[in-house]
This record gives C-alpha cells, structure tokens and sequence, in this order.
C-alpha cells in the first residue's frame, strides 16, 4: 500500500467504525485532498462527515477542540505543517491544557494529521515538522510514521485515543509503498521499533530520515564493516527511552539524524535519554546529525546541501568510531 | 415580545444578585490575600450572563471569558465548587488546576473560561458543527468583549459559523474597556453589530443593563440559532464597575464616569421593575438578599473547608489515556 | 473620472502582456521540468495587478500572494531576476532561497509574496504605520484572494488599519476559488464590501477583468488613503484560468466554466479598446507582442545563463548581524 | 534599580537615541503597562512612538515585521508569553525567513519583549516562556536576562540590533533590584556570564533559576564542602558554547535547571552542547533539572510542586558527585 493510501485506508476504517468520527480541512471533501489522500471518502461518508473547511486553520481548529468537547471524535488535517503557526494556539494552550485545567473533567479526543518534512523544494515557509516544539507541550501525543503500514496503525490508535494527537506525515514519503494491507492494527503510542539490528552503534532516526539511516547504515557494513542498529522513533510523545536505553548500552554508540536544525531538538532529548540511560556504557558522545542553522531554501543545490543524506551520517558513524 | 413570567423575572433577579454577592465575596477575599493568582470581577454586568443563560435549556453550552463568573454562575454552577477552585482547592471544578480563569463543567455545558482572548470562540462553533453532526438542537453560545473582537479568532469563528449556518450564538459584552484602554483602541465601528453585518449574520444591540431586554434578545436568537437559522449575533453594552482585575485602581477612567456607575445598576433597575409590578416587596427583596448571601458564605465555607490540592495532584488530568484523569474527577465530585 | 491619458492605456496593455507572457513561460517551463517546487499563475487576472499598481508611486509599496508574480511584475520587477529565482539561480531576486511564493524587492517596494495566506496583511499595515510615523506619504497596498480573506491575519489587518486610520489599500482579489474549492466555500457574504463594512472600511468593487475600472478604482483609493483618509478596500472580481498550482487538473470545476474563460479575457478586452480608440493598429499590436515576447526570452535566457546558487549559500543570509548578508545581496545586482 | 524600571529606562534611552525606534503594545502607552513598566514613556515621547494596540497580537505583530522592513525599528511588548501562540506565525515565518527568503536584502530589526515564567499562580495559560521554541529559529535571536543589569544592557543591544530579537522577562523577577544605574550598555548576544566561580559541579541556569541556583550553590557550600560554578546563560540564541564547554572540562560535572518542561529545551540543548565540547572530561550524565511533564497548574502547593527549587538542585548536584 501507498504512503497516502494508507493515511486514506485508516481514514475510512475509522469513519466507519465509529460515527463520531469526521474529518475536515482544506480540500479534503469533494476534491480528495491535495495529494488525492482522501480521495473517495467525501463519496462514501458525505459533505457533513468529509468536510472542506474554509481555508483559515484558526478557526477550524479551534472548531475541532470544540467538538472533541461535545461528543465528536474530529479528525483535522492541516496540510503543510507550517501552518500549525497559525493556529497553534488552540493546541497549546486549549487541546493540550483543557483536560489538566477542568481537573479531568474533560477529554479531547482531537487527531491532527499534517504533511511535514523538505527535501521537495517547497521552500522557506512549507518544509516544517515541528516534531520537538509539539512534542513538548504536556498533553501532547505526537506521532511521526516512517511505513505506509505504520501510517495505518499509528493513525488509527490516533483517532482512538482519547487524547489530542499529531500525526506528522511526510512529504518526502509519498510516493513510497510497502506491502501492508488494510486492517493494520493501531500501533500503541510510545514504542519505537528496531529496523535493522546492529552491534557497533545506534542510529535513531525517524520519518524521512529512517530510510537514509537505513542506507547509511548498508553502506558502513559494506564498506567499513560496522554493524549498525537503527531504530525508528514512530513515537515522539512519548519517546520509547526504554529502547533507546537498551540499544545504547549495547552499543555504546548513538548517533541521531533528524531533518529539522537540531538546536533543542528531538536528538538532543534523544541523546539526554541516552545519556541519563546509559552514560556508563557510552564510548563517545552521542552525534545529532541535522541541517545547519538555517531556514530550508528553495533552490535544489541549497536544499540538499542542507538536509542531512546518507554521506553525514555515515561520516558522523565514522567520527566516534 | 410575549410577557415575560413573573417567575422567571423573579429568577432573573436571583441570578445577578448570585453573581453579584459571589464575586463582592470574592473581590474581598482577593484583597484579604485569601485567593491566589489574579481576579478579574464582572460587577455591573450581571444582567448580560443572566438574561442569555435564562434563554438556554440544560444541554446548551457556553464558552466564557477571563471575567467569566457570572456567565458561569447564570448557566448553573455550584458556587461552593467556583469558590473552591478561586481557592485552590481539591474541590474546586478545576482540581485548583485551572483557578478563575479556566473554570469547566462539562456536565453543565461550561466548555471553559478561557484566559486566551478568542479562543473560545472557535471551540464555541465546534459546539455548535457537533451538535449539528449529532442531530442535535443544541445552541452553542459564546461571550467574548471588545477587545477579544479584535482577535483573529473571532472572525474566524464568525465566519465558520456563517458559512455553515451553525447554530451559534455570538454575545458581545461591551463593557466600554479592554484592559486598561476603551472601546475605541480596539473596534472602529460604533458596534458589534456592525461587525455582524461583514459575515451576514443577524445582529441586534441591547441595553445589557437591562435583563429583560437581554434575556428577551436571547430568546429570539437562540430560537433562531436552534430552528436552523444560522449563527446570530447579540451586542450588550454594558458597564465595567471594578478594574481590569483586582488591584487595578482605574486611573484612566475619568471621574464622572466612575462616579455615576450604580446609575447602571442592573440590579437596582430589575428590583424596581419587580417592585413596581408587585411582584416583590421590602420583604421578598430580603429575603433572597439573606438566601443569596447565605449561599456565598456557604461557598466560601465549603472552598475554606476543602483539602488543599495536595502537590503532587499536579501530576494528574495530563493525559485521559493514563486513566489517573477519570479517577480524579470522580473525587471532585460532591 | 478623468480619461485615461493614452499612453498610460497602453502601458496598462503592456503590463498585462507582460505578466501573461511571463507566466505563460513559467507554466511551459514547468512542464518541461526546468523549474522546481511549484508555481501559482495568475494567467487571467493581469487586470488586477496591473491597475492597481499604475496608480503606486516608486516609493508605494505592495505585499503579495503566493499568486503573486503579476504582483511583482507591475510593480517593476525585472523578469530576469524573477525567473533566476523561480530556477533557484544566485542571480534571483532571493539568491534562489526563496522561489516563486517569496519574491521580495526592498528598492521596488515589494515587501514579499508570501507562502502563508493571511500574513501579509498585517505586515503591510506596519508598512503605512511606518509611513505615518516617518511624515512620509507613502502608501501601502496589500493584495489578498478570498481563501485569505478567512484568515484571522486579514481581520487584524482591516481592523487595526482602521482604528489606527492608516495610508493601507486592501485590494481583494477575487478569482472564484481558493485552492480546489469555491468562493462560497470560504465567504459568507457575496462580496468583500460588506466584510470592509464590518470595519467602517470605504470599500468598492470593481470588474476585475477591466484594467481600466481598476485602475479607477486604485487611483480614488490611493488618494483617498494618501491624504489621511485611512485605509480602503477594492473589490477586484476576476477569473482563473490555470489550477491551484501547475498540475492541478482543475477537476472540480464546471465545464462551462472553463470553456468560456477567453470570454473574460483582460488582454483582448483591453487592445479591442485600444484599437477602437485608434490607438493600436495591427501592427502595434504586433509591435508590442514582439517586445515582450523577447523581453520573457532574455529573462529566461538570463535565468538560464545564470549561476546555481552554490550548495552553501544556504548558510548566508540568516543573520543581517553576521555581516554575510550585505556582501550576497551585492552579488546578486545585475 | 529595578527589574521592570530597567526594562523602562532602556526603552528611555532607545526612543532618544533613534527617532526609528518605536514602542507598542496592549496597554503600555497612556496607561504606562500592566506591570507599570512603561510608565512615563507617553508622556516623554507621546502617542505615535509608545503607542497602545489593539488586544489583536497577530496584527500588531506583523504590523512590527512590516515597519521594520519600511525604516522603523520597533519594539513590540507581548504581555505574557503565552500570547505568542496568537502571533506565532509572524515571528517564525515572517521574520525570522525574511531576510532569507529575500536573498540577504531585507532586515528586520524587530524587538520583541514579553513576560514569560511561572511561580506567580497565574494559571497553565499565561505561566510560559517558550526559549526553546524560538532559540529554534534560525533568524531569531532570544535572549533572557536575569537582573536589572542585564535588562538594560540586553535590551539595548536587541534595539540596536538589525535581526528580529525576542527578549523575555520573567514574571517572578519583577520585583527585584540590583545597583545599576541607567546608562549601561548593550551585551553581546551569545555571551554567557560566570554568577560564581567553582570547582567541582557547574549549575547552567537562566532567568528566575539563576538566583535559585545561587541558593543551592551555597547551601551546597556550607553542607557538602561542593564548590559549585553557577553560570548564567543570557543569551539563548546564540548559546555560549565556548564558556559552556571550558566550565564542564573543568568541573566535569554539569547540572542545568529551568523552569519549563525539560523535553527538547535548553537544558537538553546545553547537555548536547557540553557533550560535543567536553565528553572525555565528564564524570557523570548532565544532569538536566525541570518541572515533571505537566501544565503549570494553579494552585500554590501544585505550582511550588513542579517548579524546580533549590531542593531539587541540591539533589541533583548530590547525586552527580
Ligand atoms: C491573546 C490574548 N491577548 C491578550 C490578553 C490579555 N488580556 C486579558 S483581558 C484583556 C482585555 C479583554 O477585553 P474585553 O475582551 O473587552 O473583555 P473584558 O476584560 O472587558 O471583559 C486582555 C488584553 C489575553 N488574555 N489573551
Ligand atoms: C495559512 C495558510 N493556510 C493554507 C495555505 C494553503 N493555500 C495556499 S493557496 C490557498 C488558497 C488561497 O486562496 P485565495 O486567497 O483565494 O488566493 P488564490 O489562490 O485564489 O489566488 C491555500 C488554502 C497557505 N498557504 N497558508
Ligand atoms: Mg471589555
Ligand atoms: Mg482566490
């Protein structure tokens, strides 16, 4: 199954199994969505349950909340992650905090769906993810997955939790498939996943960045016969530290690749994990490997230049060797 | 407009004089150092939560504000729980988590105070697009001020709501002030109403000194709202007696203005209504005077009376899927 | 009105040529895979730009959409350095950083398109606070569709323009969708004007397929905030051609509709005028088509020829105090 | 001087210095700010340049990014932290991306000051700082002072200086003096400072947590014979690596404390930063110091829960040692 088909498969599984759920956004009704992600929903489950929004996110977010609030389960989508700035406010400070504020009185069971990541020349202003700023925010679920089956198990615990939960998509990731089918159990929240088992160091990385780690890691065996482990996040909120743990002390090395600038990121409260878990067993310092400090430019050399490839981390491996 | 029932002007003069009784009790409290945090005091505009709510069944909801006591207060909550949460407490609607400013009751329809001015405006259409998609009449309302009517949250609400004729009614409580400066500073056109008018939702201004005129509004609006009608818009203009919050002393007012507030009195003007029409004597103003402040000081005991929050309750009620949330709420429960 | 001067109506023709010419590469350019990310056309809305922006003086200043190469282009802009830019080449005007949606010009007064709808709004009411706070009589323009105009950005805009009375021209850009969806998919009221009354906002709406009317329009509007009159709104009802974004199949809407596209045609309607006034001839049509024609070509050969932004450009430019800033933008001047 | 009064007098100093420079915000004008902190600043230089806004961030926010990019240089007051959440999208992809995004030609010397810190009982919506986020923003710069000095100096230097720079105050500190006069001048960015010299364990603090950790230095003195380096951040973007790293391959040891959640946050930044620098001489984990993952709840004893104290320093320190 494609990437976005199984955005679309959890979608529809979902909709049908519980009538509390719908789904709204930006061109996700009638025109399926700009990627075709929803493409057939509108048809199945109608224009109140598989709804346009007009194009201002504050508002319909802000509507979500409200309906989380009043018995529905919304399902929103905001189509580049970037704009999450303009309507973030209603995941911070109302999704996040309402249940703490009414002293558990209230639930929110809101899900969030979003397209993330660069490396599509999109620009300063659509290549964002924000994985750290909303995995930071109590009350928060974020998840972030790497396989088209993986879209369908996390999407689906997603709309079943009673929590607000993002669920950071890719662009990079369209086009992928793998050989899921329908009916992917939901994935529990919290568990990372080991994608390639390896003695010598730990690769973590997530989204997009599974997939380079996972050639980085090819080519160290080829070429300097390290084995590596990598491990997919899935889960940023909360972080599956027990793994991260584990594998660091079995290696006693860590390297983190993230596709966002690394300043008070995912890998470093990666590497603070790692480091309260496993200090003792660390051999060298645990290398965040990201973009420089910059916005993501539009030009294709500039982009590549600053996204991180399989050649940095490879050669951040090499570095603690 | 068909008589109101005496009953119920009756009740409508009960209701300000809660709130208004609450929040002297509190105001006071604030001073005696008794309740931490801040306060923000909505004395003088009793008549605008009062008339709206008296127009709303059990099921309706509401989204408040920052000064929002009295909207909660008029949609029925239990004084003894606001008081408790002002305070801190364990008992309090909010665990003591969430103080004035945050105050829910999912059971009663209050989907929160808000501290974040037009926020509660959008979460208020979310109200009103469930109810629809349940097949519900259920009215959404949502109070917000001037200056909140500057924040892009309210349009966008505004215009949710209109272009999918959701059942919301928009009250502005125009109290003359945002904060420390007045209308002016935040509104270009002389009233709501004409605010209204960019979104084509139907608006009408009311005197929101006058409760009957207010509750006599909402009537209209929510019956349009819950026939299907669409979102409506009613302004109340209405007078901000105490500072922006507690401690406030009011500097920018000018003096004739604070001077002649109690000519405003929303109180004082139904009383007299209800005096001249015979409906209530010396006597009968008494006593729901005596029943009133009787319930406040019973408030006050019970908030004084509950266990403090114990510190680490701090960690509970983050997520609903921890389970910790539900047991939580439970004990809060009187 | 006064008439138009005749060269001003030629030139009016000429700008639109000029756009659609550009674009109309840009859209073949796409297709044929020379240029990356993705572009918006505004192939059938030259109109508006364009009469808006022969009513701007040098120092004026705009801020445009992501749809905004018609902008920038009647503002002034060199097609060579837009077209480097849309190819991601060093010579862009953003040094290949920013691409089609970011195309700012500080000399020209371009204060950026802009990838987020509803952010340049507020951005150009600083732009005419600056302007009163400086003594200068500068105006500031901002361009915006109806898929903007849901966005709080634009609410705060309008209302802070008119409670601060600032020099700001609001021009609506009307084009009957906003991405895949219709107009009243995104506005509750059938037009613009009334939203500007909501903000005591003199608005007017105008054939945004007729230069001339636009033009009109922008001069009494310009003048007006020019002179301390505060801000307006121009309606502009005009007519996409291309999709959303190139590529975009443009499924969702009527065959009719698309069908007739040509029928509101800016160019032609505007060169039947010229010619039935005697001012253009078949040769002077020609004449023009000519001009431009190459004009789009040295752009594109200019774009072509020009430098890749080399990998670590992307380092520059961040901080203005890390002193790398000045030495780039010098780079880049032609 | 005080904490706020200093806030007034660098404004004081700004308005004279550049008839460029300007100042609004809810309330700071005719009413002289909810804090006080602009008082007098209307009366001195009148309407136009302190100027009271409308309760709409959003607007007034970008109004500031577009006077800036037009010859003014504002200075914006957002009065709680928390309020950024309305305006966000103007600070990240505005005015951080501008002078990118127009190939180095723009600037946009925009000054941000606001409120941010807990410990007041000001509820979970208006007890935020949000550092991390924006000293995640390529384009920003974020500094935090600590006393009235450095208010100045810091403040100043944000003024002056052509990058759009946030500077958040601290709630909790309003109260305090120190003895500067007026005139002191501008502080680098980037530049961390040394509050008291030690040997054994270095305590990273910022804001309200540098006299917390001064507290716990000495207690650590008098108890334990524990020589304590207490080193004040400042700036947040750009961090002080360089002094960072020199005190950890001295000490060996490293404890930051903040009073926001630790996850990917500064503390977590500081750890990666000292790892990268100092690895080979650390004895012990960074220990990293903050609230656990909640709200900042109302209620005093709740509040005084999650914030760190100097209890929860000592403790940390203690177990490093
Ligand atoms: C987003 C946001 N900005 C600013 C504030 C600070 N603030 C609290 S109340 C207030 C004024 C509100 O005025 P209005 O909406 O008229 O309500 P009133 O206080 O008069 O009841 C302001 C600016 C806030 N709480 N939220
Ligand atoms: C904040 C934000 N939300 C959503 C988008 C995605 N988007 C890009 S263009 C567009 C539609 C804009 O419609 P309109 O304002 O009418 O301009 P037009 O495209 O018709 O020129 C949308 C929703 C965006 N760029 N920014
Ligand atoms: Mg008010
Ligand atoms: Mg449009």
């Amino acid at each position: 199954m494609k990437y976005h088909a199984a955005m679309r498969e959890a979608l529809r599984c979902e909709l049908e199994r519980d009538p509390a759920v719908f789904f709204m956004g930006e061109d996700v009704g009638l025109p399926g969505g700009i990627f075709a992600q929803s493409r057939g929903l509108y048809e199945e489950f109608g224009a109140e349950r598989v709804r346009d929004t007009p194009a201002g996110e504050l508002g319909f977010m802000g509507a979500a909340v409200g309906a989380a609030l009043t018995g529905s389960r919304p399902v929103v989508e905001i189509s580049f992650a970037d704009f999450f700035m303009t309507c973030i406010d209603q995941l911070v400070n109302q999704a996040a905090k309402i249940r703490y504020m009414s002293g558990g009185q209230a639930k929110v069971p809101l899900t969030v769906i979003t397209f993330g990541g660069a490396g599509r020349n999109a620009g300063p202003q659509h290549s964002g993810s924000y994985e750290a700023w909303l995995g930071s925010v109590p009350g928060l679920r974020v998840v972030m997955p790497s396989t088209p089956h993986d879209v369908q198990g996390l999407l689906k615990a997603a709309i079943r939790s009673d929590d607000p939960t993002i669920v950071i998509l890719n662009k990079a990731l369209l086009g992928i498939a793998d050989d899921s089918e329908p009916g992917v159990e939901p994935i529990p929240f919290g568990k990372a996943v080991v994608r390639r088992e390896g003695e010598h160091v730990t690769i973590v990385a997530w989204s997009a960045m599974v997939q380079t780690a996972l050639e980085a890691a090819d080519i160290l065996a080829a070429e300097d016969g390290v084995s590596c482990e990598v491990i997919d996040l899935r889960s940023i909120q909360p972080l599956d530290g027990e793994l991260l743990g584990a594998s660091a002390r079995k290696t006693g090395r860590v390297v983190t690749v993230q596709e966002t600038v690394t300043f008070a990121g995912i890998g470093a409260e990666v590497a603070a994990e790692v480091s309260r878990r496993a200090f003792g067993w660390l051999d060298a310092p645990v290398q965040i490997v990201g973009p420089p400090f910059t916005p993501v430019p539009f030009a294709p050399a500039m982009e590549g230049f600053v996204l991180p490839g399989v050649g940095s981390i490879v050669g951040a491996v090499r570095e603690i060797l | 407009m068909k008589e109101i029932a005496p009953e119920l002007r009756l009740r409508l003069y009960e209701t300000m004089l809660r709130i208004r009784r609450f929040e002297e009790e509190t105001g006071a409290l604030f001073a005696a150092g008794e309740l931490p945090g801040f306060v923000h005091l909505s004395i003088g505009q009793e008549a605008v939560p009062t008339g709206i709510c008296a127009a709303l069944g059990h099921e309706d909801t509401i989204t408040a504000t920052h000064r929002g006591h009295g909207h909660i207060i008029a949609k029925g909550a239990d004084l003894g729980r606001m008081m408790a949460e002002l305070m801190g407490k364990r008992t309090g609607y909010g665990a003591g988590k969430g103080g004035s400013m945050h105050i829910f009751s999912v059971d009663l329809g209050v989907l929160g105070a808000n501290g974040i001015l037009g926020a509660g405006q959008p979460i208020a259409v979310g109200a009103g697009l469930s109810a629809k998609l349940q097949g519900s009449d259920r009215v959404s309302v949502t109070f917000f001020g001037e200056g909140a009517s500057a924040q892009g949250g309210v349009h966008e609400a505004m215009n949710l709501a209109a272009v999918w004729k959701l059942p919301v009614v928009f009250v502005a409580e125009i109290n003359g002030y945002a904060e420390l400066t007045p209308y002016q500073y935040h509104v270009s056109v002389p009233s709501m109403v004409d605010r209204a008018g960019g979104y084509g939702i139907p608006a009408v201004s009311v005197d929101g000194n006058d409760v009957e005129a207010v509750y006599e509004a909402a009537v209209e609006g929510v019956a349009r709202a819950r026939s299907g009608g669409g979102p409506v818009l009613i302004e109340a203009r209405t007078t901000r007696w105490h500072g922006h919050f507690e401690g406030d002393r009011q500097l920018y007012r000018p003096a004739e203005e604070l001077e002649s507030l109690a000519d405003h009195d929303p109180l004082t003007r139904q009383a007299d209504r209800l005096v001249a029409a015979g409906l209530l004597g010396e006597e009968g103003l008494n006593v729901l005077e005596r029943r009133v402040v009787e319930e406040v000081a019973e408030a006050v005991a019970f908030g004084r009376g509950s266990p403090e929050a114990a510190p680490e309750d701090a960690l509970l009620h983050v997520y609903a899927s921890e389970g910790a949330g539900a047991a939580g709420a439970a004990e809060v429960t009187r």
